[in-house]
């Protein structure tokens, strides 16, 4: 084979790549916008008015996930399977802004945090790699931590739309999720990064259950966590 | 003999003398659009500047009124920049120009929000960048210019805008005002949801504001938060008594500016 | 219009415009293969045995010119022709290659700097921002400076190929050249940088031209140039 | 299950992959030892007495070689053979690193371009991604590259050392290697960098020509290059 | 003793040394296991139900210390102790966590500034360097900057558990540490920048006095000190 | 003068000015310690006790300006004079802060804003470049703003040591100072940055302010500000 | 003076630096086109015809320099004296372009070095700082070091020109020049930088008259320097 | 009460004075170790200056000799460290020591190729950092310090010896010395290879200066290139002459000087 025949063939394999890197990103587009999409509608929890319908505003973003998982499933057979690691950082980016979408519908559903397992049934993927397209541990702990940082926000704008009580369970949670996390011996890597973050939100949530308790406000609505929910 | 009389004659330097010409009015032009740009830049954040004055003084008609003056000057720049450009491709100069429409962009927003309390459209702005100039030879019927503001200029400048009305919210409630706190909080958010649709898939530079905005929102958030857990130690008309109580001496020490 | 409704019709704009630069880029990308490939025929010319058939390169490389002008043909429909800037950086790279093989492929084939007027007919693009999709003056230089450097590498292959008299001839050139840009009023910009590199050339050439004139290689040449050419 | 259940679970997933990384980063270590050893032996050709026993340094350094598949063997048997991609950045520097002493040793045995089949024989892994811990296309381009490098070194070198007639052969060499490289449309990444990095060498080598011809230095070696090899 | 001796010679050296790092990583590693689990014990006392019982909380972490002398012990063993400082950035974050853990033990217990003695003591070290292996002074200081900032999320906290005291007295030892630490005439260098985030832990324990005061809740607990605690 | 000569004319000069700089460094290191006392005297204002004793805490710190006046005179003698600018950015940090420190010991003895020729006599420097070693205005606006932050604290600080007054007079005094900074059109450099951060001030005041009035306690002392200074 | 009347008087300090640096620029930008002028002119000697009329070329050249003294005398005009080094950067490249140029012009006329003082009479500058606008004493040197830079150039040409005596006289010169500064003990700057270059004018200009040497060249003109000059 | 002597009698003020001592001892003798270490940087560099005149001048015993005392007072400041650091852990105050520390591994490293056309070991280097000193109890024997180089200045040091051998090999190709630039090839070439094999094992510091020494070496073997290529021009003992005879001139210059 001379060397140009060779290199011939090379570039066969380097475009094939090509393509399959094309393809993906055209598809994970598709998933971003869905996603935006889906952030707008959650996002509007945080107007004063938004508190009243937080039930209807996950609907709609339920039904949004339908389309995600039409284009999850598109995204699978874009290359093959055991080269998920290949490409991974192509969707990494998106998945992670899913896992966080998905967290949020959760946690204003039922004020639980979501499972992996959870997660990835709602993006119609699996949780274990061997089984095919999967959630990676990191990607959903990302998520988890986006969304940590929205309820920080969230328990600012409760106090302002008059919802005295819901900062209090937000800070019962999140010191929750704090603990888990210090279960975990994280590299020194973006995630690692993103959970020094957490620190702050913790701070942020705790000051703002100190403005209520010491004017007295906390305690009036401690009473009454059953009715309001 | 060829060599020497080669730098007068040669064909290569003639060719070369036409491109200095050439790029020399080029450059010249873009330095011109540039010293236009650099004075809509600095009259429009003057603009801005004074308008910030809103939340101190009580004649708000008056600093609106001034305001728009100044806008009507801005705008008679940017008929200039129009001129520049007349049968040229815009985004040739795009560069030159771009930081000062963008930040009449920001300075027109902001006066618009102040009078209407909404968010000025695309359309709006361009409507009034329509300049009617004589024409050279002077019997004919004087031309019709116009400007089109591109899209990402707008989009740029409406997040410059973000940044004010956070201060302006800031200033607000230093000074007492209790409402408008919360239009902006509300106002801020729809403009921030807004390029969270928007997201990545326009220009770069609109990413890369996106922050600064999230900062901007979290800010008058905390702003509205705060009057909200303040306001919860007194009625509502009490605390405007306070506050109005102490506007007197701070509108004194204005006048006095 | 609400804000919402606002940004969903600047949104508008803005995918527009993503999808054009996705039609430019790929045409691009066809004109760069091109490109390579007219590059690799002239590249030849370089070796020892490249020297005899200058002729027949040109000829080769004039042909797959024609693939060139289908490409730009096409690549004019791609956007409003009024809006040539706004999309300039995504073809600019090609075209100042394309404008640097066209100047090279005339300058083996006369020894004569191609005018931007040949360089537009060979491309099938206008001279004339007014007339249609055109050649920038700063491209057309751009190109004329990478053949520079491309020339002071002729020089010291035509004297390993032993041809002593072309050095000669591509230093008159190239200072002729050199006169020429030091007429213009560059701004610090890449073409700037660009021109800063031709100093090196120049440099390069006057070494090999010295090297030809101490061992006395210079001179017998110069006697005969009117024959070679 | 708990918040904490949940989060230990992770935790262990999160060990095992850190697990996998260090055995890697040992063995990786160990290869790197000893390319570094491969690498020495060869250098020693640059020495102006090292022209004379090439053959027997190629030797030493085929003898070395045995250890490395040692270690690839190992190597392989440290994470799931799906999941090269994942842990791919790990190995990828000593992969390329390799591939370049195996295209070097082979180079100087036959003045050879060294295929991918080969190098990957020579390292005991695969070149199919399918069967196995394979060398990716791209890694071994690198390799070649690293080694276009030295040889302009070598071309060099060789004139120090007397030996006028190597540079010659480099230079044909390498020039078909710029040819084949010229058929690739790379990415703009780590890879495309290095090709940018050939024009050099390719300029430097034909510098080496060059002064040997202006010195009518390579006529004569140029007739009796069968003698000499 | 050739060129080439004299650098295997020298290589047996760095080995040695990173053999010696790559101990003291592991042995640093557990330590910071443990010191997480310290820390999670400790975080409790911000929940509203910690102030409860934080002597229990610190008799169990005083029982984890246990596990850090172990640990600090194995430590020792890895290195010639004269040459602490060669090692000293390995293990000095973690130092610094463990004096901020014992610090806040100790402060929680008494509310008291723990002396540098009793950190020693605590983690079974040396509080001269002549020695052993002991708590460098910058060290010691960092981790009581740490508890600093520690001490003013706990000064919002009290005030959410509705102790009102608690403030006034953190706010007073942290005053008094800030003067200490104005007599020291920091370099520009990590200890100082931490102490310049002493300012606003100052100032933010300042503000909760403040809020306490103007509602005349500082005044009534101010009274009975002595009982509290 | 010879070559020679002449080079070692030149060296003269250059050694001078690395002497100059060496000269300047080790008295800005004394100025700085002095800066450091002074802060220490006047920071126990913040003190519930310090509010008592605010004019013999100012009486101290005059007599360490007297130190500061010393070492400004021998900086004075360490370059040429008409250099200033030529060694500005050694000094300019501690003159910023010894800008704050006379700033505030005039506003805590006067409640009023200090001049910069107060500021430079106080200092023993020129207000006008032509005299002499000044005061850049960039440095002094600088220190203005450093003092403005302070007496945000101060005011909070005030309502704990039970002084209701003083945060109305520091209210109407930061507002005076922040239409003053309005008029000027600063550059987007440092100085722009530290205004930024005035607004924040002039919101903690104000809310200060606001505390006391809805409690009316602002009032009752408004009357009688002139007894208590 | 009242707060507000204050900074209105400040405001005006800060935009007179404004204006003033606005106003420097663009006599800096006139400057750089008369020194490219006078390039232009000087640039011509490296031509084979150049050799014949250095002098005439002197003289255009000297001329242009009339209207490069009317803009530095402009240039003074445009801020106080004693602020020289506040806007030092603005000039400092066009400046050591004209001590290029001024020390170029000396050379070709006499064969000797510019002493500073000849550089700031061609210029119409000071040499001593105090006396007013002065040429820097580094701006001095990094002209020299560009001169020295294009004296190995001219070297080469003027072999080429059939002038083998020159290159002789060339090395003699940059040989003391070279001697000159090895007497400095030059910072780690792009002073240093720019010395560290003119080893290699040194190296190239000895092979040139290496190669006159061996071939007898140099010899035979060496007797009539004083003829030619 | 409390408060007010609070900042006199505390604990925590008593503390703070101790920690002040301490710091402030150690960071005094921080800073004379970095004065005492930056002159020997100085002195080192003069010394490596001065080498550099052995490619210019005829008297290569003298300027050796000149250099030798100048290292004699290097060593003697080297003599001062070891005194600082007396029972003190060295690596403690490493940073302050360690720009000074290589630049003499550099000079002395230097000197010795020049003078024996080999590499120093790292134990020659210790072998003369041996000081006696007169104890402060004057009637006790004097006694004797040392000071041990740690390997990685060594080796640093070494890296930047390159440098300097390919300045030297530049200068000698400059003057007309033949045999220099083949042997510093050789010598620089073993060095690399050295490296190479050292390779990222060793601190990080190395591997950062591996890419400088890999062009000082190609820049020395495109000198014996151009040597040799230009050599085959002309037989090698007609080379010398023509250089011999350029040599002289060049000497009277230096005399000047
Ligand atoms: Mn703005
Ligand atoms: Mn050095």
């Amino acid at each position: 084979m001379s060397v140009t025949e060779m290199f011939s063939y090379i570039q066969g394999f380097l475009s094939a790549d090509q393509d399959i890197r094309e393809d993906i990103r055209k598809v994970v587009q598709v998933l971003e916008q869905t996603a935006r999409e889906i952030l707008t509608v959650l996002q509007s929890v945080h107007q004063p008015t938004g508190f009243k319908d937080i039930p209807s505003k996950c609907t709609k973003a339920r039904e949004l996930f339908c389309t995600v998982r039409k284009h999850t499933g598109e995204l699978k057979t874009k290359f093959p399977a055991e080269q998920y690691y290949r490409y991974h950082e192509l969707w990494r980016f998106v998945l992670q802004r899913l896992a966080f979408l998905a967290a949020f519908v959760v946690y204003l559903e039922s004020e639980a945090l979501v499972t992996r397992e959870e997660v990835a049934q709602i993006l119609a993927i699996e949780v274990d790699r061997e089984k095919g397209f999967h959630l990676d541990v990191e990607d959903y702990l990302a998520g988890v931590l986006i969304m940590a940082s929205e309820l920080s926000r969230l328990a600012v704008n409760s106090v302002t739309a008059g919802d005295y009580g819901r900062p209090l369970r937000i800070s019962n949670f999140i010191n929750e999720l704090d603990s888990g996390f210090r279960l975990l011996n994280l590299k020194n890597d973006p995630l690692r990064k993103r959970y020094d973050g957490l620190k702050y939100d913790v701070k942020k949530i705790e000051e703002v259950v100190y403005d209520l308790s010491i004017r007295g406000l906390a305690k009036e609505q401690e009473q009454e966590p059953g009715e309001e929910k | 003999k060829i060599e020497d009389s080669g730098s007068h004659n040669s064909p290569i330097i003639a060719a070369f003398r036409v491109f200095q010409q050439e790029l020399d009015s080029r450059y010249d032009k873009y330095e011109r659009l540039v010293k236009i740009s650099r004075d809509i830049t600095i009259e429009s954040k003057r603009t801005i500047f004074l308008l910030h004055r809103v939340t101190s003084v009580p004649d708000v008609e008056g600093i609106l009124k001034e305001a728009e003056v100044k806008l009507d000057g801005v705008r008679q720049k940017i008929g200039l920049i129009a001129e520049e450009l007349r049968g040229e491709d815009l985004y040739q100069f795009h560069r030159a120009i771009t930081p000062g429409i963008q930040e009449y962009v920001e300075a027109v927003s902001f006066h618009h929000f102040i009078k209407h309390r909404s968010l000025i459209s695309l359309e709006e702005i361009n409507a009034r960048l329509v300049f009617i100039r004589d024409s050279k030879g002077s019997d004919e019927s004087p031309s019709v210019l116009t400007f089109q503001i591109p899209a990402s200029d707008f989009l740029l400048g409406i997040a410059d805008l973000t940044g004010e009305l956070m201060r302006m919210c800031i200033s607000s409630v230093g000074n007492g005002d209790m409402d408008t706190p919360f239009q902006l909080s509300g106002f801020l958010r729809e403009i921030h949801d807004g390029f969270a649709l928007i997201g990545n898939t326009g220009p770069y530079e609109v990413s890369k504001k996106l922050h600064t905005l999230r900062q901007s929102l979290g800010k008058v958030e905390d702003a509205c938060y705060t009057l909200r857990v303040r306001g919860s130690e007194i009625p509502t008309h009490m605390l405007a008594d306070v506050f109005s109580s102490r506007a007197v001496p701070l509108d004194a020490d204005d006048n006095m500016a």
